[in-house]
């Protein structure tokens, strides 16, 4: 063999590599693109995330100007969302607000998940004393009211936007201990775990490799699902000193300063309440997507 | 079953251990003295101390902890700090109300869940599936206190249905049975759905086609019943959620339930309340998971018998 | 008295009956007047189950109840002569001794009362016959009548307090035109007419006080007739309570003031300057109308009008911008000053604070909101934790030495009222001098003295003289708040 | 008709398609046979060449969408059950037509008794009361020789055995005393010494009530020693259709000789089995002409380009392969019309 | 191909395996009994032979196979694999042994990751027991490929875009890929179609010869066992019942059961036609099992010695060994 056509080859094999992983990405995108729903879901999401990034060019007004002469003003041309008990202008408010609840629904969610995903594996991996330990544990964490959580995370880390990120997390951790734990007790039991157990891998690599990728689904199905509560449990924080302080424009905050106003301005109540649901809509129809389309089975 | 009942019984003790120091160490960490809040407005420094001599919390903490325990293994869970009655009794008045009504809700949840679930399924991607799907998810970003204030005010105020709050009558647990299982059914809804199109393409549903059933009993009895098993986990954990999330809507409808109490405590910082509100809680708690597992365990038993 | 008279003659006129039915934002926690610190629980008992030797009228002037006259012998011996043939709920004879009884188990150490300390100038209870009683003090304290006519001052059967000292705080048993029936814990508490009161007889049959948390809902039930009355009304709903043709509000001026208290311990608000350039920037009309819809007047003191001892001649700081800009400038705070506001967290409080930050803005100073839930709220300015904050002094006496005292004094600093931490010796002087005072002329001299000071210096930039409103149902007549905000039945009627 | 008589189910030219995403799947595609009374025909071939298709055509339980029976007819009786109405279907289903299924794990329901699930197709169909269908049920628990059956009625699946639950799957289709019994793969998930034992059953059952039977299976030794005539399907068409001792002792079709040359054998000692080339085509991809061609050893271009027909070669076998036609010898070519002798 | 008895060199001694599982019961989780799954057994597998395990389903074929390979702990024996008692290694230890043993499972489509591509199982397969420098590695995955006869472009796809026995030649090519010494077969072939259970037998048969592999060869289809083993042991109830060569077993069935097994069998032959002998009843359980011989419950000609008494495995030919008091 000449030199130069190893050469070749072995750029050919690099081109190749590149080529396959693009390729594997470009059937995902396919799939998931086929799945129409989906695809909407997907756009709302962007179109939140890109209304976070954008959020003080595109804001009309400034969030934070009290004006409190046209306070609860209904929807007008100058106001498309009306304004608040203290005169601001939702739609800016809610425009700023998206960076907040954006970040605090995504990073709780993830957060509690990724160590709910962690204890639910361990859980149903191992099982034994493990599972009745972690398990039990998650019962308790189930069972115990959030504010006292809430408050213990203030008095231990003290009051930022990170920690409410945390105390929410933690309020959902064993919700998706106890999926994942049922999801890996079945997985666990498949022949392809022993095949890999016989090849020598250790329980690590059987874990994370393995077992993780297929109890996805489930988790992604839950995990857009708490997204809403995620975003309402954290303005209910803010109240305790933890979550974004007054006047930032949290969603839930909002939706919740609206309760005084249900009958003399819905409005203030209603306009975030779509926010939230329109953005929950869009993620779990976006989940559904995107698990189908991770998952090679579904040829769709 | 029942020594697994048993076993998992005294499974509990350590957990409730383990839950009443985690509230104990929670409360001595949390800012806000229940002698100062307990003193009232304009209380002197002395004033404050007579009170906290009182309550026993000038006491080593080390001490009061294990004097809670040593009390409460007996079945005494020491009096609240605010109106110096025994917390059980405070409990019992509520337990009973907030069972009613987590039962009730529990009842809407399931039955409205699994109502749009079925419709959801047999229809699969029709206008029905695709709406009532959305309907849930609303219902899921929705809060509490907003949906239960527009129940009130349409049957309540406008339509003369049912009474704006309290407890006692079956009228007056519809409405904060509904706007407390919305949340649920919606889940439920979810995940009957999902559930129920997996078991329509069971071997045995062609089975009871085979035998010449009529459709919708081939639904409802063959297929619900198995489609209920892993319902059955997210009705447990909705449970779950009831006894802790109760209070907004206890507090929409003025209910006098355990979660007010415990919220209440714990704003007050009547440690010996919370103490007992959370332990009861997590009981009631992990005897609902208990009731989750056997009832899993009894459906499922031709799948996993260990 | 006038009061009482008016009612006499129209109630024996009415046709008596009906059930009154308050709903209420939350449960009493002790129903035994020594323990209760809270409003909600001395509602349900003041002047209703229990009665007081004297009583403050619309004015929060001092009327006879259980006492009949009183004079005051000299700097510290008061004497009472007592009604007489009035017996407790449980039979017990109101008499010299019932007094006694009581005052000596509020005082006694062993008792623990959290309300002893308002009483700890009392140096011995008398009796000198069976309807006269004397009250020797420790030292003149000239405010003794306003805290013997408020909720403390309640006298309990003799009876009970000998048999059962520790059960009165679920069954109390006095004097009063109700009897207490039953109290169901966290839900609501009942009692009812009493038959054999020895004055004029209430016109209701009864009341039950219900535990209706949610703002909205006790609305909704006024609306709908399940509940008559309720007392606490968030201002955002004035509009359409006042629309409504189911619903009355009643407005009556209340004796508590809201005000912003700077921690005046801490950099930089020890500075004068800096303290009152705030004061200068925040234009307080626009907080009442805006935040409170018009409830409530714009304080100048932190002592309400109600409040004995006011002086009206004193006025708030003037919103110039302009002069506090300057104030800012001669205080060398040059690059823009920046500071945490904490609250607690109800929502009117809230409310004040962003539009507090925002008028602030307007001169440059930046504000950080810090909402803390209530524990830790009273904790944090009772350790003097923050920098400023959003507080408000309830008045439960109508006397001036319990406003000034607790907020000013330099002895009350923290946790029992002075969260500005505020400490000048004059002030202490005038305080001390204003208890012991027995001529109430003098008094209001003295207290005008001090909070000419106390403006002067500005621990405490007040906002907003409390307003009470109720919500009631059109069937209900005859509704009074007194100014402590206490509901008062003698007159209530309801269809 | 006149063969309605001889014939209690005549299958002609039936049609059913998968319509999925990716395409048209004639999962069984222009497939005709018929079965007398009391005989039993075995239908063999690989997995998914459309065996249980067809017999879930016949009894019209095809899962819809995606699928659907697209053309042809089943006579039942002389009359088309393709044109009967739902409710019509439904008193035939488990009554004179029914079927034993493949998994007798799944194809009970995990949550009732079996006795119930007997009962239920007893009372459905024969207007019986509670009771005495409870009886009826445990009677046939008998019959299959399920030991103390009284007890086991009241037992769900899970606490039977395999071979028992498939006896429970017997009871219950031969509950009603059906003309036809469509049996597909009974003993796929039984031990060889249980799978004998059923066959033995069913074949007694037969005898006693004078059923027909339809027995699916892809174990040609099963076929052989329960079946009066087989049918072997490829890839959604039958291609070869003839007695058992025919198919076994003088096979025709390519496939046929493939599939029972790759049976290692008990007989002699092989080094190498016979197996066939290559895999069985997607359904959604078949080939153009005959879609064994690409397998087959003999294929020649007509095999390529054109389908071949099903084709009686004697009295009793049918036969679909170029190679048993007259075309075979011929040279071929592609515009000469072919099949139209 | 069949080795001579002189060349017969022990790779694998079983020796007196237990494997009780344990049913959990009683308030603290006690264990109240035990499915006595394999209950005292004891074989040697030989250097580049086939031994098959055949018995009915529950019988402890794969627990056998699985104690093995130690996928389970079992309860008591040992197993000696190349003067190494598995039993006794340290979990890292075995990981280094498994290197040799391999195994193929029934469903190919279950022993597959549905989330990985054909080249990452390999891959992985190689990477875990470092077999091959990790730049080779692409052009072994070829090879392996080759050898199970699979083209190198099914690397990219998954495991669902195969056939039954494509997949099945994955799960080979998988096993085959660490270059293992011993490749337990547990029902390899069980799930596959007739035509295609013949490719993968001629593929495992031919990969024997190639890389001089010993196979332990778990199955109940005895058309299969005979094709394919050397020795074949026959298994009831958690025992061995009979152990001889093939030629043996299938021409001189001594154990009633092997011969009730053997009878069983469908054969489309009219030549071998024999009559049945045919068992009532049901595998007794094995939490229970019955006194004596465990197969006197369907045993058609049992005698009173074998309810009571339980037969030891003893040699009745050359090269036979059986476990029946008739027998003998
Ligand atoms: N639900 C479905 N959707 C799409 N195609 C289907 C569906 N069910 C069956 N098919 C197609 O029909 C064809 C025939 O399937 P069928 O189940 O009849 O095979 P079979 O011969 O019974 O195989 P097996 O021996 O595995 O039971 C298959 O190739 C499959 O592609
Ligand atoms: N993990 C386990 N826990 C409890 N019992 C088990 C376990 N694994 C297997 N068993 C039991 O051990 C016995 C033997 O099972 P094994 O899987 O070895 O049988 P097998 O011969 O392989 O059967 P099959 O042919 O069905 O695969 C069975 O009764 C089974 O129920
Ligand atoms: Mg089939
Ligand atoms: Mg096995």
């Amino acid at each position: 063999m000449k030199p130069e056509i190893a050469m070749n080859q072995s750029e050919m094999t690099i081109v190749k590599k590149e080529s396959q992983k693009l390729k594997r990405w470009k059937a995902f995108y396919k799939k998931f693109k086929r799945n129409k729903l989906a695809l909407i879901g997907g756009y709302i999401v962007l179109f939140y995330i890109l209304v976070a990034i954008f959020a003080p060019i595109i804001s009309p007004q400034d969030p934070f100007k009290i004006d409190l002469v046209n306070k609860l003003q209904p929807p007008s041309l100058d106001h498309w969302m009306g304004t608040d008990d203290k005169g601001r202008d939702i739609l800016s408010r809610l425009i700023f607000g998206s960076r907040l609840s954006l970040t605090v629904g995504f990073v709780s969610v993830f957060f509690g998940a990724a160590i709910g995903i962690i204890l639910g594996l361990l859980a149903g991996y191992y099982g034994k004393w493990m599972d009745t330990i972690i398990m039990r544990i998650v019962d308790v964490l189930l069972a115990f009211p959030g504010i006292l959580l809430a408050l213990a995370i203030i008095s231990a880390l003290g009051p930022s936007l990170i920690n409410v990120m945390v105390a929410v997390g933690v309020f959902s951790i064993p919700m998706f201990a106890r999926i994942v734990r049922g999801s890996t007790l079945s997985v666990r039991k498949l022949e392809y775990i022993d095949a890999i157990r016989a090849l020598g891998a250790t329980d690590l690599t059987i874990i994370i490799k393995h077992i993780f990728p297929n109890i996805l689904s489930p988790v992604i199905v839950q995990a857009t699902l708490r997204l809403a509560t995620a975003i309402l449990s954290a303005a209910g924080l803010s109240y305790l000193g933890l979550g974004a302080q007054p006047p930032s424009p949290e969603w839930g905050a909002m939706l919740s300063s609206g309760r005084d106003y249900l009958f003399s301005a819905p409005h203030i109540a209603l306009f975030p309440g779509i926010a939230i649901s329109t953005l929950v809509l869009g993620f779990n129809i976006f989940g559904d997507g995107l698990r189908d389309a991770l998952d090679p089975r579904m040829k769709k | 079953m029942l020594l697994f009942i048993i076993r998992r019984i005294l499974q509990t003790i350590p957990v409730l251990l383990g839950v009443s120091l985690v509230v104990f160490l929670i409360m001595q960490m949390v800012p806000g003295d229940p002698a100062t809040l307990l003193a009232g407005e304009g209380a002197t420094k002395q004033t404050i101390e007579m009170v906290r001599h009182e309550l026993g919390l000038d006491r080593p903490i080390i001490y009061q902890y294990f004097d809670y325990v040593f009390h409460a293994i007996q079945g005494d869970f020491g009096e609240s700090l605010r109106n110096n009655r025994p917390v059980l009794d405070e409990i019992m008045i509520r337990l009973p109300i907030t069972l009613q009504l987590a039962l009730a809700s529990i009842l809407i949840t399931v039955v409205l869940g699994m109502i749009a679930g079925i419709i959801s399924a047999t229809k699969q991607y029709s206008m029905a599936d695709i709406s009532i799907m959305i309907i849930a998810l609303l219902g899921i970003s929705l809060p509490s206190f907003w949906f239960g204030l527009m129940l009130i005010y349409f049957f309540s105020v406008n339509l003369h249905i049912f009474p704006v709050a309290g407890w006692g009558t079956i009228q007056h647990m519809i409405l904060p049975a509904i706007t407390l299982g919305a949340g649920g059914a919606a889940i439920v809804a979810r995940m009957t759905r999902s559930s129920m199109l997996e078991v329509v393409r069971q071997d045995y549903i062609r089975t009871a086609r085979a035998k010449g059933l009529k459709e919708h009993i081939i639904i409802y009895k063959h297929g619900l019943k198995n489609a209920l098993i892993p319902v059955i986990t997210v009705v447990g954990l909705q449970f779950g959620a009831l006894l802790g999330g109760t209070v907004l809507t206890e507090s929409v409808f003025a209910i006098n339930g355990l979660g007010r109490l415990i919220v209440d405590a714990i704003r007050t910082r009547d440690l010996p309340m919370v103490q007992g509100g959370v332990l009861i809680a997590s009981v009631i708690f992990v005897f609902m998971n208990l009731a989750v597992d056997v009832l899993y365990r009894y459906f499922n038993k031709r799948i996993d018998l260990n | 008295t006038s009061d009482k008279t008016s009612s006499n003659a129209s109630g024996t006129k009415a046709q008596a009956g009906g059930t009154l039915v308050v709903a209420r934002l939350s449960d009493a926690t002790t129903l035994d007047p020594h323990f209760i610190t809270d409003i909600p629980s001395a509602n349900v008992v003041y002047e209703k189950v229990y009665e007081t030797l004297v009583v403050p009228d619309k004015n929060m002037e001092p009327q006879p109840l259980l006492a009949k006259e009183w004079k005051q012998l000299d700097d510290v011996t008061w004497e009472f002569k007592l009604q007489e043939g009035v017996k407790f709920h449980d039979g017990a004879p109101f008499n010299a001794d019932a007094v006694k009884t009581n005052f000596e188990r509020l005082l006694d150490p062993k008792t623990a009362s959290p309300q002893a300390g308002k009483l700890e100038m009392i140096k011995e209870i008398k009796v000198i016959d069976e309807t006269t009683v004397q009250f020797v003090l420790k030292y003149p304290y000239a405010p003794l009548l306003s805290i013997l006519e408020s909720n403390e001052g309640s006298i309990i059967s003799p009876k009970s307090i000998k048999e059962n000292s520790d059960k009165i705080g679920q069954n109390p048993v006095g004097t009063g035109p109700f009897v207490f029936d039953s109290w169901k814990s966290g839900e609501e508490i009942t009692i009812s007419k009493n038959k054999d009161y020895w004055g004029n007889k209430p016109k209701i049959d009864g009341v039950v006080f219900k535990v209706v948390p949610e703002d909205a809902t006790r609305i909704a039930m006024i609306e709908t007739g399940e509940a008559h009355v309720t007392d606490q009304v968030p201002v955002t709903e004035i509009e359409r309570i006042e629309a409504s043709d189911t619903m009355d509000l009643y407005r009556t001026d209340g004796l508590a003031v809201e005000y912003l208290s700077f921690n005046t311990k801490k950099k930089p608000f020890d500075d004068i300057r800096v303290r009152k350039a705030v004061a200068h920037a925040i234009e307080v009309d626009a907080i009442i109308k805006g935040v409170y819809n018009d409830i409530g007047t714009k304080a100048n003191s932190t002592m309400s009008p109600k409040v004995f001892g006011y002086d009206p001649t004193i006025k708030g700081y003037e919103y110039d911008i302009n002069e506090a800009k300057k104030l800012l400038e001669e205080a060398g705070v040059k690059d823009g000053l920046e500071f945490t506001l904490t609250t607690s967290d109800r929502k009117e409080r809230i409310n004040m604070a962003e539009v507090i930050q925002s008028q602030l803005k307007g001169i440059g100073i930046k504000v950080k909101i810090q909402v803390l839930e209530y524990g830790a709220y009273i904790e944090a300015t009772a350790k003097g934790e923050h920098q400023v904050s959003i507080g408000g002094w309830g008045n439960a006496t109508g006397d001036g030495d319990y406003n000034q005292y607790n907020l000013f004094n330099s002895k009350s600093q923290g946790a029992a009222g002075n969260s500005a931490f505020y400490s000048n010796p004059e002030v202490d002087q005038l305080i001390e001098s204003a208890r012991k005072e027995s001529d109430s002329e003098k008094r209001k001299a003295l207290y005008s003295e001090a909070q000419k000071i106390e403006r002067e210096d500005v621990p405490y930039v007040p906002i907003r003289n409390y307003e009470h409103l109720a919500v009631y149902g059109k069937s209900v007549n005859g509704l009074w708040l007194n100014p402590a905000n206490y509901l008062m039945l003698e007159d209530i009627t309801v269809k | 008709m006149k063969q309605v008589n001889e014939n209690i189910l005549e299958v002609k030219d039936l049609e059913t398609y998968f319509f999925t995403d990716e395409g048209t799947s004639k999962a069984v595609n222009k497939v005709s046979f018929s079965l007398k009374k009391g005989e039993t025909l075995g239908i063999v071939g690989e997995s998914g060449s459309g065996k249980s298709i067809t017999s879930l055509s016949l009894l019209r339980l095809i899962p819809s969408p995606p699928g659907k029976i697209v053309g042809g007819n089943i006579y039942f009786k002389g009359e088309d059950l393709l044109s009967k109405t739902d409710k019509q279907m439904r008193s035939i289903r488990g009554n004179e037509i029914s079927m034993i299924f493949q998994e007798p794990m799944t194809s009970l329901n995990p949550v009732y008794s079996v006795g119930e699930q007997i009962a239920e197709v007893i009372r459905l169909h024969q207007n019986l009361g509670k009771k005495e269908a409870w009886q009826k049920a445990v009677d046939m628990l008998k019959l299959v020789g399920i030991p103390s059956p009284e007890k086991r009625a009241k037992q769900e699946p899970h606490e039977l055995s395999g071979g028992m639950r498939q006896r429970v799957m017997i009871a219950m289709a031969l509950a009603c005393h059906p003309e036809v019994l469509i049996a597909d793969e009974p003993t796929t998930a039984l031990d060889v010494t249980i799978q004998a034992q059923i066959l033995e059953l069913i074949k007694n059952l037969q005898k006693e009530f004078g059923t027909a039977v339809i027995l699916i299976t892809h174990d040609l030794g099963v076929v052989y020693e329960s079946c009066d005539r087989v049918a072997v399907m490829y890839a959604g068409k039958i291609v070869e259709y003839t007695t058992a001792k025919e198919l076994f002792e003088n096979p025709k079709h390519p496939y046929t000789i493939g599939l029972l040359n790759s049976l290692p054998r008990l007989d002699m000692d092989q080094e190498e089995l016979t197996t066939i080339p290559g895999t069985v085509p997607s359904p959604y991809n078949m080939p153009k002409g005959c879609s064994f061609a690409p397998r087959c050893a003999f294929a020649k271009k007509i095999c390529e380009e054109i389908v071949p027909d099903l084709q009686h070669i004697d009295q009793s076998t049918q036969v679909s392969c170029w190679k048993h036609t007259v075309q075979w010898d011929r040279e071929f070519v592609l515009h000469e019309k072919v099949g139209v002798e | 191909m069949s080795i001579t008895v002189e060349e017969k060199k022990v790779l694998l001694s079983v020796n007196q395996l237990k494997q009780y599982f344990p049913i959990k019961g009683g308030i603290f989780g006690r264990t109240v009994n035990h499915v006595k799954a394999v209950d005292d057994i004891s074989f040697d597998i030989y250097q580049g032979e086939t031994l098959s395990i055949v018995g009915e389903s529950g019988c402890g074929k794969s627990t056998t196979g699985r104690a093995i390979l130690r996928l389970d702990e079992p309860t008591s024996g040992t197993i000696q694999f190349q003067e190494k008692d598995l039993l006794s290694l340290s979990k890292k230890e075995m990981r280094k042994v498994r290197k040799d043993l391999q195994v193929i499972f029934q469903d190919p489509f279950a022993s597959l990751n549905p989330r990985q591509t054909v080249e990452q199982i390999l891959n992985e397969a190689l990477a875990i027991q470092n077999v091959v420098p990790k730049e080779n590695r692409k052009h072994r995955i070829e090879e392996l490929l080759g050898h199970v006869g699979l083209r190198p472009e099914s690397m990219e796809r998954y495991p669902h875009e195969f056939s039954g026995g494509q997949r099945q030649r994955i799960g080979i090519a998988r096993a085959l890929a660490v270059e293992p010494k011993l490749i337990i077969c547990d029902e390899a072939v069980s799930a596959l179609d007739v035509s295609i259970q013949a490719q993968v037998l001629n593929l495992l048969k031919s990969l024997q010869r190639q890389f001089n592999l010993t196979f332990l060869f778990i199955s109940h289809d005895l058309g299969v066992v005979r094709h394919i083993s050397d020795r074949v042991m026959v298994m009831y109830l958690g025992k061995v019942v009979e152990i001889a060569d093939k030629k043996s077993i299938f021409e001189q069935p001594q154990h009633p059961y092997t011969r009730a097994l053997l009878s069983a069998i469908p054969v489309p032959n009219p030549v071998q036609k024999r009559e049945r002998i045919i068992l009532t009843g049901d595998v007794p359980s094995p939490i229970d099992p019955p006194s004596g011989c465990r197969f006197h419950t369907r045993c058609p000609f049992a005698i009173d010695i074998c309810k009571s008494q339980a037969p030891e495995l003893k040699i009745s030919a050359q090269n036979h060994q059986v476990a029946c008091h008739i027998v003998s």
